[in-house]
Protein backbone atom coordinates (compact mmCIF):
# COMPACT_ATOMS: atom_id res chain seq x y z
CA UNK A 1 0.00 0.00 0.00
CA UNK A 2 1.13 3.64 -0.67
CA UNK A 3 0.06 6.61 0.75
CA UNK A 4 1.67 10.48 -0.54
CA UNK A 5 0.16 13.08 2.20
CA UNK A 6 0.99 16.31 3.92
CA UNK A 7 0.06 15.31 7.02
CA UNK A 8 1.94 13.68 9.56
CA UNK A 9 1.72 9.92 10.43
CA UNK A 10 1.89 7.35 13.84
CA UNK A 11 4.42 5.20 13.15
CA UNK A 12 2.83 2.80 15.59
CA UNK A 13 0.11 2.42 14.41
CA UNK A 14 0.87 2.08 10.78
CA UNK A 15 2.73 -1.02 11.72
CA UNK A 16 0.23 -2.45 13.54
CA UNK A 17 -2.17 -1.93 10.38
CA UNK A 18 0.38 -3.77 8.37
CA UNK A 19 1.17 -6.51 11.15
CA UNK A 20 -2.81 -7.33 11.22
CA UNK A 21 -2.71 -7.41 7.42
CA UNK A 22 0.39 -9.77 7.46
CA UNK A 23 -0.97 -13.06 9.73
CA UNK A 24 1.90 -15.59 9.02
CA UNK A 25 4.83 -12.40 9.39
CA UNK A 26 6.81 -13.18 11.54
CA UNK A 27 8.97 -10.33 10.48
CA UNK A 28 8.87 -6.65 10.01
CA UNK A 29 11.01 -4.05 9.61
CA UNK A 30 10.73 -0.68 8.63
CA UNK A 31 12.43 2.35 7.98
CA UNK A 32 11.46 6.25 8.65
CA UNK A 33 13.43 9.06 7.28
CA UNK A 34 13.33 12.49 9.79
CA UNK A 35 14.28 16.17 8.58
CA UNK A 36 17.64 16.74 9.97
CA UNK A 37 18.71 20.60 11.53
CA UNK A 38 21.80 20.30 9.44
CA UNK A 39 22.92 19.44 5.61
CA UNK A 40 26.32 19.93 4.53
CA UNK A 41 27.54 21.48 7.32
CA UNK A 42 24.85 24.46 7.52
CA UNK A 43 21.83 24.83 9.60
CA UNK A 44 18.37 24.12 8.09
CA UNK A 45 15.58 25.36 9.99
CA UNK A 46 12.88 24.25 8.01
CA UNK A 47 12.47 21.71 4.83
CA UNK A 48 9.50 22.21 1.74
CA UNK A 49 8.90 19.22 0.01
CA UNK A 50 7.15 19.28 -3.38
CA UNK A 51 6.16 16.31 -5.75
CA UNK A 52 4.60 15.54 -9.47
CA UNK A 53 0.81 14.53 -7.96
CA UNK A 54 0.22 11.73 -10.23
CA UNK A 55 3.59 10.39 -10.97
CA UNK A 56 4.45 10.30 -7.40
CA UNK A 57 1.57 7.65 -7.15
CA UNK A 58 2.58 5.46 -9.85
CA UNK A 59 6.54 5.68 -9.33
CA UNK A 60 5.51 4.30 -5.73
CA UNK A 61 3.45 2.14 -6.54
CA UNK A 62 6.00 0.43 -8.97
CA UNK A 63 8.74 0.70 -6.05
CA UNK A 64 5.97 -1.10 -4.21
CA UNK A 65 5.31 -3.76 -7.14
CA UNK A 66 8.98 -4.09 -7.57
CA UNK A 67 9.72 -5.32 -4.05
CA UNK A 68 6.75 -7.51 -3.96
CA UNK A 69 8.11 -9.35 -7.12
CA UNK A 70 11.40 -9.74 -5.40
CA UNK A 71 10.76 -10.68 -2.44
CA UNK A 72 8.20 -12.98 -0.12
CA UNK A 73 6.24 -10.21 1.44
CA UNK A 74 3.17 -10.11 3.23
CA UNK A 75 2.38 -6.51 3.41
CA UNK A 76 4.22 -3.40 2.30
CA UNK A 77 3.65 -0.15 2.96
CA UNK A 78 5.21 3.37 1.51
CA UNK A 79 4.40 6.71 3.01
CA UNK A 80 6.09 10.08 2.08
CA UNK A 81 4.88 13.54 3.14
CA UNK A 82 5.26 16.47 1.15
CA UNK A 83 4.69 20.33 1.82
CA UNK A 84 6.91 22.36 4.70
CA UNK A 85 8.45 20.57 7.70
CA UNK A 86 10.69 21.38 10.52
CA UNK A 87 13.97 19.55 11.66
CA UNK A 88 12.66 16.50 13.73
CA UNK A 89 9.70 15.96 11.78
CA UNK A 90 9.05 12.72 10.11
CA UNK A 91 9.52 12.42 6.04
CA UNK A 92 8.48 9.26 4.53
CA UNK A 93 7.77 5.60 6.22
CA UNK A 94 8.93 2.36 4.37
CA UNK A 95 7.67 -0.82 6.34
CA UNK A 96 7.42 -4.22 5.07
CA UNK A 97 6.57 -8.01 6.48
CA UNK A 98 7.60 -11.27 6.08
CA UNK A 99 7.60 -14.72 7.31
CA UNK A 100 11.62 -14.32 6.87
CA UNK A 101 13.28 -11.44 8.78
CA UNK A 102 15.59 -11.14 5.76
CA UNK A 103 13.22 -10.93 3.13
CA UNK A 104 12.10 -7.85 5.44
CA UNK A 105 14.79 -6.47 6.00
CA UNK A 106 16.32 -6.79 2.36
CA UNK A 107 12.62 -5.39 0.88
CA UNK A 108 13.17 -2.23 3.27
CA UNK A 109 16.33 -1.18 2.85
CA UNK A 110 15.23 -1.46 -1.33
CA UNK A 111 12.01 0.31 -0.78
CA UNK A 112 13.54 3.50 0.88
CA UNK A 113 16.76 2.87 -1.71
CA UNK A 114 14.71 3.37 -4.65
CA UNK A 115 12.41 5.84 -3.06
CA UNK A 116 15.81 8.39 -2.86
CA UNK A 117 16.44 8.47 -6.60
CA UNK A 118 12.96 7.34 -8.10
CA UNK A 119 10.31 8.96 -6.33
CA UNK A 120 9.59 12.73 -8.13
CA UNK A 121 10.18 14.98 -5.04
CA UNK A 122 12.14 18.55 -4.66
CA UNK A 123 13.47 19.47 -1.68
CA UNK A 124 13.84 23.12 -1.13
CA UNK A 125 15.59 23.88 2.60
CA UNK A 126 15.35 27.24 4.09
CA UNK A 127 19.17 27.74 5.67
CA UNK A 128 20.62 31.44 7.59
CA UNK A 129 21.50 31.94 3.96
CA UNK A 130 18.42 31.65 2.49
CA UNK A 131 16.56 29.25 0.81
CA UNK A 132 18.81 25.90 -0.87
CA UNK A 133 17.74 23.24 -3.44
CA UNK A 134 18.52 19.50 -1.84
CA UNK A 135 20.98 18.61 -4.79
CA UNK A 136 20.33 14.91 -6.20
CA UNK A 137 23.10 12.47 -4.42
CA UNK A 138 25.80 10.61 -6.63
CA UNK A 139 25.70 8.04 -3.26
CA UNK A 140 21.87 7.91 -3.54
CA UNK A 141 22.08 6.94 -7.25
CA UNK A 142 24.72 4.02 -6.65
CA UNK A 143 22.73 2.94 -3.70
CA UNK A 144 19.72 2.56 -6.52
CA UNK A 145 21.86 0.86 -9.01
CA UNK A 146 23.09 -1.83 -6.37
CA UNK A 147 20.03 -3.16 -6.59
CA UNK A 148 19.53 -3.16 -10.34
CA UNK A 149 19.66 -6.45 -11.03
CA UNK A 150 16.92 -8.63 -8.51
CA UNK A 151 18.34 -10.80 -5.78
CA UNK A 152 21.28 -7.74 -5.84
CA UNK A 153 21.76 -5.70 -2.80
CA UNK A 154 23.91 -3.02 -1.66
CA UNK A 155 26.58 -5.28 0.65
CA UNK A 156 26.79 -7.25 -3.28
CA UNK A 157 29.27 -4.10 -4.88
CA UNK B 1 0.30 20.17 -24.60
CA UNK B 2 0.68 20.37 -21.20
CA UNK B 3 4.28 21.51 -19.17
CA UNK B 4 4.70 20.85 -15.98
CA UNK B 5 8.09 21.88 -13.86
CA UNK B 6 9.84 20.85 -10.77
CA UNK B 7 12.39 22.01 -8.38
CA UNK B 8 14.51 24.81 -9.79
CA UNK B 9 13.16 24.48 -12.81
CA UNK B 10 10.24 25.48 -12.09
CA UNK B 11 11.30 28.26 -9.80
CA UNK B 12 13.96 29.59 -12.59
CA UNK B 13 11.06 29.19 -15.03
CA UNK B 14 8.32 31.13 -13.00
CA UNK B 15 5.49 28.76 -13.72
CA UNK B 16 4.55 25.52 -12.29
CA UNK B 17 2.48 24.61 -15.63
CA UNK B 18 1.69 25.34 -18.78
CA UNK B 19 -0.20 24.49 -21.95
CA UNK B 20 2.07 25.19 -25.44
CA UNK B 21 1.50 24.60 -29.20
CA UNK B 22 5.00 24.06 -30.12
CA UNK B 23 6.10 24.01 -34.06
CA UNK B 24 6.16 20.74 -36.42
CA UNK B 25 10.21 20.58 -35.65
CA UNK B 26 9.55 19.52 -32.33
CA UNK B 27 9.34 16.17 -32.51
CA UNK B 28 10.69 14.32 -29.14
CA UNK B 29 12.00 16.00 -25.61
CA UNK B 30 15.35 16.97 -27.43
CA UNK B 31 13.72 19.44 -30.16
CA UNK B 32 10.99 20.56 -27.05
CA UNK B 33 13.92 21.79 -24.99
CA UNK B 34 15.20 23.26 -27.76
CA UNK B 35 12.47 25.31 -28.66
CA UNK B 36 11.35 26.22 -25.03
CA UNK B 37 14.77 27.22 -24.42
CA UNK B 38 14.40 30.42 -26.82
CA UNK B 39 11.32 31.48 -25.70
CA UNK B 40 12.99 33.70 -23.37
CA UNK B 41 16.31 34.28 -21.00
CA UNK B 42 14.36 32.60 -18.24
CA UNK B 43 14.07 29.32 -19.95
CA UNK B 44 17.67 29.25 -21.30
CA UNK B 45 18.74 29.45 -17.98
CA UNK B 46 16.72 26.80 -16.34
CA UNK B 47 16.93 24.60 -18.97
CA UNK B 48 20.29 25.41 -19.94
CA UNK B 49 22.27 22.63 -18.48
CA UNK B 50 20.74 19.59 -19.68
CA UNK B 51 22.94 17.09 -17.45
CA UNK B 52 20.92 18.13 -14.75
CA UNK B 53 17.57 17.71 -16.23
CA UNK B 54 15.31 14.33 -16.11
CA UNK B 55 12.08 14.17 -17.88
CA UNK B 56 8.90 12.89 -17.66
CA UNK B 57 6.22 12.12 -20.36
CA UNK B 58 2.87 11.36 -19.54
CA UNK B 59 4.26 10.54 -16.17
CA UNK B 60 7.15 7.88 -16.92
CA UNK B 61 10.68 9.04 -16.77
CA UNK B 62 12.14 9.29 -20.50
CA UNK B 63 15.22 9.95 -22.41
CA UNK B 64 15.83 13.14 -24.44
CA UNK B 65 15.06 10.82 -27.66
CA UNK B 66 11.24 9.86 -26.81
CA UNK B 67 8.84 11.32 -29.12
CA UNK B 68 6.33 13.95 -27.71
CA UNK B 69 3.22 14.92 -29.35
CA UNK B 70 0.21 17.56 -28.91
CA UNK B 71 -1.96 15.34 -26.09
CA UNK B 72 0.98 14.47 -24.09
CA UNK B 73 1.72 15.99 -20.55
CA UNK B 74 5.74 16.48 -20.17
CA UNK B 75 7.10 17.09 -17.13
CA UNK B 76 10.80 18.67 -16.78
CA UNK B 77 12.44 18.70 -13.32
CA UNK B 78 15.96 18.33 -11.48
CA UNK B 79 16.67 14.79 -10.29
CA UNK B 80 14.83 13.61 -7.77
CA UNK B 81 15.69 13.60 -4.54
CA UNK B 82 12.89 11.31 -2.23
CA UNK B 83 12.97 9.46 0.92
CA UNK C 1 19.46 1.26 25.49
CA UNK C 2 18.29 -1.97 25.98
CA UNK C 3 15.57 -3.87 28.49
CA UNK C 4 13.96 -6.91 29.02
CA UNK C 5 10.43 -7.43 30.00
CA UNK C 6 7.48 -9.66 29.81
CA UNK C 7 5.07 -6.66 28.79
CA UNK C 8 4.26 -5.70 25.91
CA UNK C 9 5.86 -2.47 24.04
CA UNK C 10 4.65 0.70 22.12
CA UNK C 11 6.76 0.60 19.50
CA UNK C 12 5.31 4.14 18.10
CA UNK C 13 5.92 5.60 21.56
CA UNK C 14 9.68 3.21 21.66
CA UNK C 15 10.47 4.99 18.15
CA UNK C 16 9.59 8.79 19.39
CA UNK C 17 11.92 8.56 22.39
CA UNK C 18 14.27 7.32 20.08
CA UNK C 19 14.59 10.09 17.69
CA UNK C 20 13.88 12.73 20.58
CA UNK C 21 17.21 10.98 21.85
CA UNK C 22 18.51 11.38 18.40
CA UNK C 23 19.10 14.97 17.05
CA UNK C 24 20.21 14.99 13.98
CA UNK C 25 19.27 11.80 12.94
CA UNK C 26 17.95 11.44 9.97
CA UNK C 27 17.64 7.77 9.79
CA UNK C 28 15.59 5.21 12.14
CA UNK C 29 15.54 2.14 11.31
CA UNK C 30 13.42 -0.49 12.98
CA UNK C 31 12.70 -4.31 13.29
CA UNK C 32 9.81 -6.06 15.03
CA UNK C 33 9.91 -9.87 15.39
CA UNK C 34 5.99 -11.25 16.21
CA UNK C 35 5.12 -14.74 17.61
CA UNK C 36 4.08 -16.90 13.87
CA UNK C 37 1.35 -19.14 14.22
CA UNK C 38 3.04 -21.68 12.39
CA UNK C 39 6.61 -23.48 12.74
CA UNK C 40 8.02 -26.00 10.73
CA UNK C 41 4.57 -26.56 8.88
CA UNK C 42 2.85 -27.42 12.05
CA UNK C 43 0.09 -24.66 13.84
CA UNK C 44 1.25 -22.85 16.91
CA UNK C 45 -0.84 -21.48 19.29
CA UNK C 46 1.67 -19.97 21.98
CA UNK C 47 4.79 -19.58 22.73
CA UNK C 48 7.01 -19.56 25.93
CA UNK C 49 10.00 -17.51 25.84
CA UNK C 50 12.56 -18.69 28.61
CA UNK C 51 15.80 -16.59 29.29
CA UNK C 52 18.53 -15.94 31.52
CA UNK C 53 17.80 -13.02 33.95
CA UNK C 54 21.25 -11.47 34.29
CA UNK C 55 22.90 -12.94 31.24
CA UNK C 56 20.35 -11.98 29.07
CA UNK C 57 20.78 -7.68 29.95
CA UNK C 58 24.82 -8.64 29.77
CA UNK C 59 24.69 -9.83 26.09
CA UNK C 60 22.21 -7.47 24.74
CA UNK C 61 24.32 -4.70 26.63
CA UNK C 62 27.59 -6.08 24.55
CA UNK C 63 25.31 -6.59 21.48
CA UNK C 64 24.69 -2.78 21.88
CA UNK C 65 28.29 -1.74 22.20
CA UNK C 66 29.33 -3.45 19.34
CA UNK C 67 26.49 -1.90 17.17
CA UNK C 68 28.16 1.51 18.57
CA UNK C 69 30.99 0.00 18.10
CA UNK C 70 30.64 -0.67 13.97
CA UNK C 71 28.37 2.45 13.45
CA UNK C 72 27.96 6.21 13.53
CA UNK C 73 24.55 5.87 15.43
CA UNK C 74 22.94 8.42 16.98
CA UNK C 75 20.76 5.91 19.61
CA UNK C 76 20.37 2.31 19.57
CA UNK C 77 17.26 0.22 21.73
CA UNK C 78 16.80 -3.47 22.16
CA UNK C 79 13.70 -4.87 23.89
CA UNK C 80 13.13 -8.06 23.97
CA UNK C 81 10.47 -9.56 25.94
CA UNK C 82 9.88 -12.91 28.03
CA UNK C 83 6.96 -15.15 29.08
CA UNK C 84 4.05 -16.75 27.24
CA UNK C 85 3.04 -14.93 23.82
CA UNK C 86 0.73 -16.34 21.49
CA UNK C 87 0.43 -15.51 17.73
CA UNK C 88 0.93 -12.05 16.10
CA UNK C 89 1.74 -10.54 19.64
CA UNK C 90 5.06 -8.72 19.70
CA UNK C 91 8.82 -10.73 20.94
CA UNK C 92 11.19 -8.25 20.29
CA UNK C 93 12.48 -4.67 19.18
CA UNK C 94 15.86 -3.22 17.48
CA UNK C 95 15.87 0.13 16.53
CA UNK C 96 18.68 2.31 15.80
CA UNK C 97 19.15 6.19 14.88
CA UNK C 98 21.99 7.55 12.51
CA UNK C 99 22.56 10.72 10.56
CA UNK C 100 23.22 7.94 7.65
CA UNK C 101 20.32 5.80 6.90
CA UNK C 102 22.61 2.85 5.81
CA UNK C 103 24.28 2.98 9.01
CA UNK C 104 20.96 2.90 10.63
CA UNK C 105 20.13 -0.08 8.29
CA UNK C 106 22.89 -2.16 8.64
CA UNK C 107 22.91 -1.62 12.40
CA UNK C 108 19.50 -2.75 12.98
CA UNK C 109 20.57 -5.63 10.72
CA UNK C 110 23.34 -6.53 13.28
CA UNK C 111 21.27 -6.64 16.01
CA UNK C 112 18.25 -9.07 15.47
CA UNK C 113 21.05 -11.56 13.67
CA UNK C 114 22.97 -11.19 16.57
CA UNK C 115 20.28 -11.23 19.03
CA UNK C 116 19.28 -14.58 17.26
CA UNK C 117 22.38 -16.73 18.29
CA UNK C 118 23.52 -14.65 21.29
CA UNK C 119 20.85 -14.33 23.39
CA UNK C 120 19.82 -16.18 25.75
CA UNK C 121 16.73 -16.84 25.54
CA UNK C 122 14.70 -20.43 24.44
CA UNK C 123 11.52 -20.83 23.17
CA UNK C 124 8.60 -23.41 23.84
CA UNK C 125 6.08 -24.16 21.48
CA UNK C 126 2.63 -25.07 21.90
CA UNK C 127 1.29 -27.05 19.09
CA UNK C 128 -1.48 -29.47 18.25
CA UNK C 129 1.01 -32.09 19.01
CA UNK C 130 2.07 -31.51 22.37
CA UNK C 131 4.92 -28.74 23.82
CA UNK C 132 8.04 -28.79 21.34
CA UNK C 133 11.21 -26.46 21.78
CA UNK C 134 12.32 -24.69 18.87
CA UNK C 135 15.92 -25.52 17.75
CA UNK C 136 18.16 -22.95 16.77
CA UNK C 137 17.99 -22.53 12.94
CA UNK C 138 21.89 -22.97 11.45
CA UNK C 139 21.02 -19.98 8.78
CA UNK C 140 20.86 -18.00 11.82
CA UNK C 141 24.06 -18.84 13.03
CA UNK C 142 25.76 -18.17 9.51
CA UNK C 143 23.71 -14.88 9.82
CA UNK C 144 25.58 -14.68 12.51
CA UNK C 145 28.82 -15.35 11.85
CA UNK C 146 28.70 -13.43 8.53
CA UNK C 147 29.14 -10.04 11.22
CA UNK C 148 31.76 -11.50 12.59
CA UNK C 149 34.55 -9.28 10.82
CA UNK C 150 33.75 -5.28 11.61
CA UNK C 151 31.94 -4.11 8.64
CA UNK C 152 30.94 -7.42 7.17
CA UNK C 153 27.10 -7.78 6.09
CA UNK C 154 25.18 -10.85 4.72
CA UNK C 155 25.15 -9.53 1.09
CA UNK C 156 29.33 -10.31 1.35
CA UNK C 157 29.03 -13.92 2.00
CA UNK D 1 28.64 -24.12 42.86
CA UNK D 2 25.80 -22.77 41.75
CA UNK D 3 24.04 -24.52 38.58
CA UNK D 4 21.56 -23.17 36.13
CA UNK D 5 19.84 -25.14 33.71
CA UNK D 6 17.51 -23.78 30.91
CA UNK D 7 15.67 -24.83 28.09
CA UNK D 8 15.28 -28.38 27.44
CA UNK D 9 18.19 -29.27 29.62
CA UNK D 10 16.37 -27.53 32.59
CA UNK D 11 13.23 -29.91 31.76
CA UNK D 12 15.13 -33.31 31.61
CA UNK D 13 17.01 -32.45 34.72
CA UNK D 14 13.58 -31.48 36.31
CA UNK D 15 15.52 -28.27 38.39
CA UNK D 16 15.79 -24.67 36.70
CA UNK D 17 19.16 -24.74 39.49
CA UNK D 18 20.76 -26.28 42.44
CA UNK D 19 24.17 -25.82 44.35
CA UNK D 20 26.24 -28.49 43.80
CA UNK D 21 29.72 -29.13 45.38
CA UNK D 22 31.62 -31.07 43.11
CA UNK D 23 34.70 -33.23 43.73
CA UNK D 24 38.45 -32.16 43.58
CA UNK D 25 38.27 -34.06 40.10
CA UNK D 26 36.00 -31.54 38.25
CA UNK D 27 38.22 -28.89 37.41
CA UNK D 28 36.73 -27.69 34.12
CA UNK D 29 33.24 -28.20 32.30
CA UNK D 30 33.95 -30.73 30.76
CA UNK D 31 34.95 -32.66 34.07
CA UNK D 32 31.78 -30.98 35.55
CA UNK D 33 29.24 -32.80 32.91
CA UNK D 34 30.91 -36.16 33.43
CA UNK D 35 30.91 -35.87 36.99
CA UNK D 36 26.85 -34.68 37.04
CA UNK D 37 26.16 -37.09 34.36
CA UNK D 38 26.57 -39.93 36.71
CA UNK D 39 24.15 -38.52 39.10
CA UNK D 40 21.31 -39.64 37.34
CA UNK D 41 19.87 -41.45 34.12
CA UNK D 42 17.94 -37.46 33.65
CA UNK D 43 21.21 -35.99 34.17
CA UNK D 44 22.58 -38.37 31.74
CA UNK D 45 20.23 -37.69 29.00
CA UNK D 46 20.24 -33.85 29.69
CA UNK D 47 23.72 -33.94 29.31
CA UNK D 48 24.40 -36.78 26.56
CA UNK D 49 24.24 -34.88 23.45
CA UNK D 50 27.46 -32.41 24.28
CA UNK D 51 27.34 -31.28 20.35
CA UNK D 52 23.79 -29.46 21.49
CA UNK D 53 25.25 -28.37 24.67
CA UNK D 54 26.27 -24.10 25.78
CA UNK D 55 27.68 -23.66 28.73
CA UNK D 56 28.58 -20.03 30.63
CA UNK D 57 30.74 -19.47 33.20
CA UNK D 58 29.54 -16.40 35.31
CA UNK D 59 27.30 -15.44 32.95
CA UNK D 60 29.95 -15.19 29.93
CA UNK D 61 29.79 -17.68 27.33
CA UNK D 62 32.76 -20.34 27.50
CA UNK D 63 34.06 -23.49 25.72
CA UNK D 64 34.08 -27.30 27.40
CA UNK D 65 37.90 -26.87 28.62
CA UNK D 66 37.08 -23.45 30.99
CA UNK D 67 37.90 -24.24 34.34
CA UNK D 68 35.31 -24.12 37.09
CA UNK D 69 35.74 -23.71 40.72
CA UNK D 70 33.75 -23.78 43.80
CA UNK D 71 32.69 -20.19 43.95
CA UNK D 72 31.35 -20.66 40.07
CA UNK D 73 27.91 -19.82 38.49
CA UNK D 74 27.71 -21.92 35.55
CA UNK D 75 24.20 -22.58 33.33
CA UNK D 76 23.98 -25.21 31.08
CA UNK D 77 21.67 -25.35 28.41
CA UNK D 78 20.76 -25.74 24.59
CA UNK D 79 21.78 -23.39 21.22
CA UNK D 80 20.48 -20.33 22.01
CA UNK D 81 17.40 -19.17 20.64
CA UNK D 82 16.55 -15.11 20.83
CA UNK D 83 15.04 -12.79 18.47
Amino acid sequence: MIRVQQEDFDVGAELDRLSAEATGAGAVSCFVGLVRDFSGGGAVSAMTLEHYPGMTERQLADIEAEARSRWPLEAVLIVHRYGRLEPGERIVLCATASAHRRAAIDACSFLIDWLKTRAPFWKLEETPGGERWVDADPDDALAGERWAAPGAGPGDG
Amino acid sequence: MQMLYFGWVRQRIGVPAETVAPPAGVIDVETLIDWLSGRSDAYAEALGNREALRVAVNQELCEFDSPVGAGDEVALFPPMTGG
